[in-house]
């Protein structure tokens, strides 16, 4: 018999409704207790790691080697990661382990893999898996911050791994009296905007006004700011709460000025920017609003941040996935106007200035 | 000056008597058939004469196409036919054009002869207009979105632009000239008659194109002189405690990183100086009324308001907050 | 039985074989293979009908910009949109509609009325098409991605070149009509060497019909007039994509140079659009007077005369601008100049129509409403020409007023006239009597209703692309009067597509030349043959079917040339410019997909260029060179089994003509000259540029010195004249010579390309930083480029002689390639004397 | 040789653009000098134009000449006009005589267009 296009064809349709005959009967079992037969096993890892493979092809590495970054991965580890994957010193639980497939654990499995790799499994997860993508779109920072800390994960024990994800707990202000929430949330914000901390590990908290860090939290928790990181630190805050974390880091001390090593030669352009803006381009100066005499408490105050931080915040903006409270539009239009030159200028500038406490309330 | 312009523009009109119904179209703020300047005059009697000339001609080539067609189509002498080609087609086209390009010529040098002294720099930006009077004595005034001229002079515009082309067209008055970036233009007005007219942009210049116009208010010389200087002083203070809490929100909110207010410690240049909002006659370049309603949503929607705007919306501003700036900018005569 | 009556029954069937061999031919193929069709019947059908449907679509949006603009502070469309909508109407409406419709009708009509079986190059025809069918729907289509360009359809930068405020539209814009454009271009030279060398035998130059005149006249337009855009839109996309500096300012560039280039070609365009129509009346208008044209030679002298002095009309697109009013003079000269040849045309006709007897009919209709609309256009036309009065009417609603009366009194009218003429011509059918008068007097009512309160609209201060403006100004009313006409326009011509699309299938076919007209397209058969005309006849006179009895029946059995097609090949003939002596008997490729292919290719190497897709646009690049390769390769230079073959009436005629004998000769020149107008642009910018910077050039050692462009001209002159000698020794049967020449050749323009390059390279310009090493760049980089598709053709010149294409005999391809380097050779010592010499003098 | 052949039995075309293409040229002469003048000659706006007034004479001079004697030999192409038109004769006489009339209607129409430009420097003085 001679396959012609039109036999070919009835026996493609024939093909897919016996198929569609064979899911609609039920016959298929789809239960998790009895896990995968080896020869599927392979088969979804083998495509798994093809995918992977030829997807990551042309992500670029950036720098993974600063601790901060590390800290900052690990703190989201400790969080996001751990339940699923466990950590050093905390294995995975019963639940998890009869997952089909269960979620490895990873401090054996990280050196099968390029960091591009990692960035993109982390990055956008893996269907037919419990794995997730990471919850917001643009914060490709976050993720390789992960994947620093993914990349030392095998050679860390215990004591390290507790002290890079959760620092030594110490508390940055005398807490006020009734403090019941405050004592259960510290520990897991200050893991990371804790003294010695912040501002390295994350954005220094310390001195910016209550209004502006109340709705940047309740920003994070509308899913109005994305960040996988804080999107998962805001979850479930009640108002309440929200209220009392602020007033709690906006009454506290300004930590230490950031690390040296900003490069002086930036300052004079900075400044200028800083404080004259950049006319021609339809940049204002940035005193404008963040350094006003007595500043509105809708806006943050930059000085004390990391140039990183501050220049990661400008790059988001321009991109258009900062997000961020009721007033971020104003910061996205001006950033968009910015360079990448007047960026890193104006970013060195503000980190190189002491942090500074807020003056009086409005008249 | 004045006088002999009234006289063309009575010229013009008797001229332009022909057409009869037209006329009552065409008074208007922002009219080039209702002249208020010696240049848009000229043009609207230009434009009569011509149009007078084109509905005769056209009614001839009109009226010998039907003739030819459907009154008579019967075969004529062939010799008419050379003649019609000869004439029709070439000598009377040869002399009216020869007359009215001389016409057109000798009109040019004419509209372009300089001006009397006073200068003005406007600068066409998306999408509004910074304004810099140029005094005899060397002072510079900034000003935003209105033009005020001295009635009976010549005035010299130069023409600008930051950022891409626009054009200044004030009908009433004159002809439009292109603002191009890297080049700077020259226009010189010289209005007839007092009066309030509008200008705008004529060269397409992004999305709100549409959205940019501007006042021009044309007064006597004395009038002009104080209104010149009272545009030269800085802001009068704030005279109340609800204005003062607005001035210290203007600068709080941050206002000043664009706009100035001469007088205070707002001096942004990126936006329209503010000094004497109160006493121009419209808003965000000619498209709201002056007043405080209009001022309110401006501040709190500019991006519906005009799409494309570079001014951030403030509507996210807590209500009373918003009401003291709308308040102390409505103070600022 | 007699003798005679067995001869006539012999003759009898002898034609019935000719005419199945000729019909076997000249098939349409069926199925999919349809679309393989090359034939000027076919893909003039395709051609034109893709036209009007770009027509009603521009139509649609324009409909949008009326119901946006009814009423004050409307806001049915949002800023954003309605600046899509009216770019995208303007530009439909100029690209894709209004000058390949010309170039649709003329590919469909052209042969016929020069009873020629088909244009010489009926695969550049077919290949213009599919580009134009890409790269339309890629320009259309943007608009439902809101992605449509919303610069304008002139897209003045530097509004334009922002990337921030102008998306990947402008890109779509720029890359896909620079993409029609080359095709627009690719036509042109076709049409030309269609007129100027396929006219039937006898048809003297002076009694081409004069739709052929218009179309050289027109064709030798676009070959001026389209280079320009095409090097505008190099500096263009160069600013966007790779931020060299023509339009910016702050670094030396001047948005002004876009305005002069683009109107350089503007202008001519509107006379390209508008010539057409103006031709289709003078077929028309003879036949319904049933006289011949009276003043054949003044509508010749028209038509020249228009093409020239609409070059120098371009600044009155700029008379705001501030320049000096001595230019501004010179324009405004012109432009009033330019009134004569148009009136001369308008008088023509009516002195036709009174030496004549006009009968009427709806294509007449449509002539003498085009006639009304067009003189008021050309009357306003003549008032904007003065500078003083532009001043206050340009960028106004008068202006659109104004373009409108010439453009749909001078263009749509005249063409819908000839829809209603030529359609039985096309279908072998009439279209409706009765509904074609409701369409025109829908059509015309609706026109001035709404387009002449625009006149008023703009002197009252309304000025044109405002999305929105508010009451009071005293223009609420007459804009609503305008919406209104403008549903009243649209209806007619809803009419008539409704005309044109109902089903005639039980309509009988007409009689043959229904019009009783004179000229030879009339020829044809009811319903028309894949031939085209059964045997090219021999012509005497402007009017043959009036003035030659006897002349169908001759025709019809046969008794002319070429009535048979022994070989199975299509042919046709090829006569002389002036007097149209027999010269040759042309074989034409046939049907292939390889035209479509090499179309979408290049259509893929713009689109994805668009996107920014390097790999993508590479790839593309490289087939798309495949398929061209190959087409050129299995297409042209074929070798015949024979050199001659009768044609008929005894005459015998070659089969292989090569150098100015031949039309390949002829379509290489004329490319090459549009090709010079492109380069002549660029030159123009490095003058530009000198003439309104002070720093331009910087100094007398700013360039890319003097060594290295001197180096590369001696070798690519090496290389022009190795090329000439290949030819020469190729005649004199010395091929082994022409197969080392040519590599050696090939050789040398690759080291004449680096030594170019190496110049600017070795001197450190960056053509970022500023205008004068963009342009230094620029001009030594289209140069290179020409140096290299230079050797392309010597190593395609080698590949034919190895396979024996390119013999002592037969030597199209070699005469071709060294046309291509006289002009390179010309490209590189302007663009060295230029580069490395002006700056020492400047 | 075909070239050259070509050249000459397309001559009928060439000599017809032959005044056009001079208005062009002479159009484009005047737009030139008074375009690099204005943009290069000291005193800006108020430059006085006498220079160039007197170059667009001098080439209007030479360019009408130059159309006049185009149209002269075309004249006489046309018989001077002893047959009429309309030249539509197959014949190689007609032919001629076509270009004849074609190009002395162009060349006067050429003529008018060249003193139109020309007209500019009658009014115009100066840079503005």
């Amino acid at each position: 018999m001679r396959l012609t296009l039109r036999r070919g064809l009835l026996i493609l349709a024939a093909l897919a409704g016996g198929g569609l005959l064979f899911a609609w009967s039920g016959l298929f079992n789809v239960a998790a207790s009895g896990g995968h037969w080896p020869i599927t096993d392979w088969f979804l890892h083998w495509v798994m790691r093809s995918s992977v493979r030829t997807q990551a092809l042309g992500i670029e590495v950036p720098e993974l080697n600063e601790p901060a970054m590390v800290q900052r991965g690990a703190g989201h580890f400790a969080a996001g990661c751990a339940p699923c994957h466990g950590a050093p010193g905390q294995p995975q639980s019963a639940v998890v382990t009869a997952m089909t497939p269960p979620p490895p654990a990873l401090a054996e499995r990280i050196a099968a893999w390029q960091p591009n790799q990692l960035f993109w499994i982390v990055r956008h997860g893996i269907k037919y898996t419990g794995m997730p993508a990471w919850p917001a779109t643009g914060r490709d920072d976050e993720v390789w911050a992960v994947v620093a800390f993914l990349l030392r994960l095998p050679e860390l024990d215990d004591g390290t791994y507790r002290r890079l994800a959760f620092g030594d707990g110490a508390t940055a202000h005398p807490l006020p009296p009734d403090t019941a929430t405050l004592e259960r949330l510290l520990p897991r914000c200050n893991a990371c905007h804790g003294p010695g901390r912040a501002p390295a590990t994350a954005p220094a908290l310390a001195g910016q006004s209550g209004p502006y860090l109340a709705a940047t939290l309740a920003a994070y928790a509308e899913r109005r700011r994305g960040s996988g990181i804080m999107q998962l630190a805001a979850d479930g805050l009640t108002p309440a709460a929200i209220a009392e974390l602020a007033a709690y880091y906006a009454g506290s001390q300004a930590g230490s000025p950031p690390a040296a090593g900003t490069d002086l030669a930036l300052l004079p352009e900075g400044e200028q920017i800083a404080r004259r803006g950049v006319p021609a381009s339809g940049v204002p100066a940035c005193a404008s609003c963040h350094d006003a005499v007595a500043r509105y408490p809708a806006y943050p105050a930059l000085a004390g941040q990391t140039a990183a931080y501050l220049a990661g915040q400008l790059a988001l903006f321009q991109s258009g996935a900062r997000g961020g409270t009721a007033y971020s539009h104003i910061m996205a239009m001006i950033a968009s106007r910015l360079d990448d030159a007047q960026i890193a200028a104006v970013s060195a500038y503000y980190a190189s200035q002491p942090p500074r406490q807020r003056a009086a309330a409005l008249p | 000056m004045g006088g002999t312009g009234a006289e063309r523009r009575r010229a013009g009109w008797r001229l332009a008597w022909p057409a009869g119904l037209a006329l009552a179209a065409c008074s208007g703020s922002q009219s080039a058939l209702d002249p208020a300047g010696s240049e848009a005059e000229r043009v609207a009697q230009l434009f009569w004469v011509m149009l007078i000339g084109t509905g005769v001609i056209w009614s001839l080539v009109i009226g010998a196409a039907v003739y030819a067609a459907r009154v008579r189509p019967g075969p004529h002498d062939p010799a008419i036919s050379r003649r019609l080609i000869h004439w029709g087609g070439i000598g009377l086209p040869v002399l009216a054009l020869t007359a009215l390009l001389a016409y057109g010529l000798q009109l040019m040098p004419e509209l372009r002869a300089a001006g009397d002294g006073l200068k003005i720099e406007v600068s066409g930006e998306q999408w509004w207009w910074r304004v810099r009077y140029q005094t005899a004595d060397g002072r510079s005034i900034v000003s935003a979105n209105e033009i005020r001229l001295p009635a009976g002079e010549r005035v010299e515009l130069t023409l600008a632009s930051p950022d891409v082309i626009h054009s200044l067209w004030i009908p009433n008055l004159a002809g439009k000239v292109d603002m191009i970036p890297g080049r700077v233009n020259r226009l010189v007005l010289e209005p007839t008659r007092t009066g309030n007219f509008r200008g705008v942009c004529a060269e397409f210049c992004g999305a709100s194109h549409a959205l940019m116009a501007f006042a021009v208010v044309v007064v006597t010389r004395p009038e002009f002189e104080q209104w010149l200087s009272q545009e030269a002083a800085a802001a009068t203070g704030a005279s109340s405690a609800e204005l003062r809490r607005g001035a210290v929100l203007f600068e709080q909110v941050g206002c000043g990183g664009c706009h100035a207010i001469r007088g205070t410690a707002a001096a942004g240049t990126i936006g329209p100086d503010l000094t004497h909002l109160a006493s121009r006659r419209t808003l965000a370049a000619g498209i709201l009324p002056n007043e405080p309603a209009a001022l309110r949503r401006w501040i709190a929607a500019a991006d519906t308001i005009k799409p494309g705007v570079r001014m951030p919306s403030f509507g996210m501003l807590p209500a009373a907050d918003l009401d003291a700036i709308v308040a102390y900018l409505a103070s600022l005569e | 039985m007699t003798a005679s009556a067995d001869d006539a029954a012999l003759d009898q069937a002898r034609q019935q074989a000719q005419a199945a061999r000729l019909r076997q031919v000249w098939a349409t193929p069926g199925g999919w293979r349809y679309w393989s069709a090359v034939n000027n019947s076919e893909v003039g059908l395709w051609y034109t009908a893709t036209a009007f449907v770009f027509l009603l679509f521009a139509g649609l949006l324009g409909l949008l910009i009326r119901v946006q603009l009814a009423v004050p502070d409307n806001d049915v469309l949002s800023a954003e949109l309605y600046n899509q909508v009216f770019t995208l109407h303007g530009t439909v409406m100029m690209f894709l509609f209004a000058v390949p419709v010309f170039e649709a009708f003329s590919i469909l009509i052209l042969p016929e009325m020069l009873a020629a079986r088909d244009l010489p190059f009926p695969r550049l025809s077919a290949f213009g098409y599919w580009c134009f069918l890409i790269g339309g729907l890629f320009v259309c289509g943007s608009i439902f991605f809101n992605a449509a360009p919303d610069g304008g359809w002139f897209m003045y930068p530097p509004l334009t070149t922002d990337l921030e405020q102008s998306g990947i539209g402008a890109d779509i814009w720029l890359l896909g009509l620079s993409f029609i454009e080359v095709a627009s271009i690719a036509a042109a030279v076709e049409l030309i060497v269609g007129v100027l060398k396929c006219r039937p035998p006898g048809m003297r130059i002076n009694l081409i019909p004069l739709y052929g005149w218009y179309v050289l006249v027109v064709a030798g337009m676009i070959l001026f007039a389209f280079p320009p855009l095409i090097a505008g839109d190099i500096l263009f996309e160069l600013e966007r994509l790779l931020d060299w500096p023509f339009f910016d300012p702050a670094r030396g560039g001047d948005p002004l140079l876009w305005q002069h280039l683009f109107w350089i070609f503007g202008h001519p365009e509107v006379y390209i659009v508008f010539l057409p129509a103006i031709a289709l009346l003078a077929m028309i208008i003879p036949t319904f007077a049933q006289t011949p044209i009276f003043g054949y030679s003044w509508i010749v002298l028209a038509a020249v005369g228009t093409g020239f002095l609409s070059f120098g009309l371009w600044v009155h697109h700029m008379y705001t601008t501030g320049l000096p009013a001595i230019s501004l003079g010179f324009f405004s000269a012109a432009s009033v100049a330019v009134a004569i040849p148009t009136g001369v045309q308008i008088f023509v006709f009516i002195a036709t129509l009174l030496v004549g007897r006009a009968t009427f009919s709806v294509p007449m209709l449509f002539a003498c409403g085009a006639l009304a609309i067009f003189t008021l256009g050309g009357l306003t036309g003549v008032m904007v020409a003065l500078a003083p009065f532009d001043w206050q009417a340009h960028d106004s609603y008068f202006i659109v007023a104004h373009l409108h009366h010439t453009l749909i009194g001078g263009v749509l009218f005249p063409i819908i006239a000839g829809i209603y003429y030529f359609y039985p011509f096309i279908t072998g059918r009439k279209l409706s009597d009765r509904l074609g008068r409701w369409a025109f007097w829908l059509m015309f009512v609706g026109f001035n209703i709404s387009f002449v309160p625009m006149h008023f609209t703009g002197l009252r201060g309304m000025p044109r692309r405002i999305f929105t403006y508010p009451s009071g100004l005293g223009w609420d009313w007459l804009n609503l009067v305008s919406t209104i006409g403008a549903f009243i326009l649209a209806a007619g011509i809803l009419v008539l597509v409704l005309d044109v699309l109902r089903p005639k299938g039980r309509q009988p076919y007409v009689q043959r030349n229904p019009w009783r007209a004179g000229t030879l397209e009339w020829l044809t058969e009811m319903p028309g043959e894949d031939w085209g005309v059964r045997s090219v006849p021999i012509i005497t006179s402007r009017y043959p079917l009036w003035d030659q009895p006897d002349l169908m029946r001759q025709v019809d059995e046969g008794r002319f040339y070429l009535a048979d097609a022994e070989e199975g090949r299509r042919e046709t003939l090829v006569t002389s410019v002036l007097d149209a002596e027999p010269m040759q008997c042309l074989r034409v490729p046939g049907n292939t997909f390889l035209t479509m292919a090499a179309a979408g290719l290049t259509g893929a190497v713009f689109i994805f260029a668009t996107f920014h897709w390097w790999l993508a646009t590479a790839v593309s690049a490289v087939l798309a060179l495949v398929a061209i390769v190959a087409w050129l390769w299995t297409g042209t230079a074929i070798i015949p089994e024979k050199p001659s073959k009768p044609v008929g009436r005894g005459l015998e005629l070659p089969l292989y003509a090569s150098g100015p004998d031949s039309v390949g000769w002829w379509a290489m020149f004329i490319t090459m000259l549009g090709d010079m107008a492109a380069f002549a642009s660029l030159v123009f910018g490095y003058f530009f540029y000198w003439t309104i910077r002070p720093d331009f050039p910087p100094g007398p050692d700013a360039g890319p010195g003097v060594a290295w462009p001197f180096l590369a001209l001696s070798l690519i002159l090496a290389a022009w004249a190795l090329t000439l000698a290949a030819r020469r020794w190729n005649r004199q049967g010395l091929s082994q010579n022409l197969q080392l020449a040519l590599p050696l050749a090939a050789l040398l323009a690759l080291a004449g390309t680096a030594a170019l390059l190496a110049g600017p390279w070795q001197a450190g310009l960056q053509p970022q930083a500023a205008v004068y090493p963009a342009t230094v760049w620029l001009l030594a980089g289209w140069t290179a480029c020409h140096v290299v598709i230079g050797a392309i053709m010597q190593l395609y010149g080698l590949a034919r002689s190895l396979a024996h294409r390119l013999t002592p005999a037969h030597d199209i391809d070699i005469r071709n390639i060294a046309l291509y380097w006289h002009f390179t050779a010309l490209t590189a010592v302007v663009t060295v004397a230029v580069l490395a010499l002006f700056p020492k003098v400047a | 040789m075909a070239a050259e052949r070509a050249l000459q039995t397309a001559g009928g075309l060439w000599t017809l653009i032959v005044s056009p293409t001079v208005w062009a040229v002479h159009f484009t002469l005047c737009y030139a000098v008074a375009a690099v003048y204005c943009a290069k000659a000291g005193g800006g706006q108020a430059a006085d134009l006498l220079p160039v007034r007197a170059w667009i004479a001098a080439v209007t001079v030479a360019a009408l000449a130059i159309i006049l004697w185009s149209g002269h030999r075309a004249l006489r192409q046309w018989s001077a006009g002893a047959v009429d038109p309309p030249h539509d004769a197959a014949t190689l006489a007609d032919r001629r005589r076509f270009f004849g009339l074609a190009t002395l209607l162009l060349a006067g129409l050429s003529c008018v267009a060249t003193i139109y430009v020309a007209l500019p420097a009658l009014f115009i003085g100066d840079c503005r």
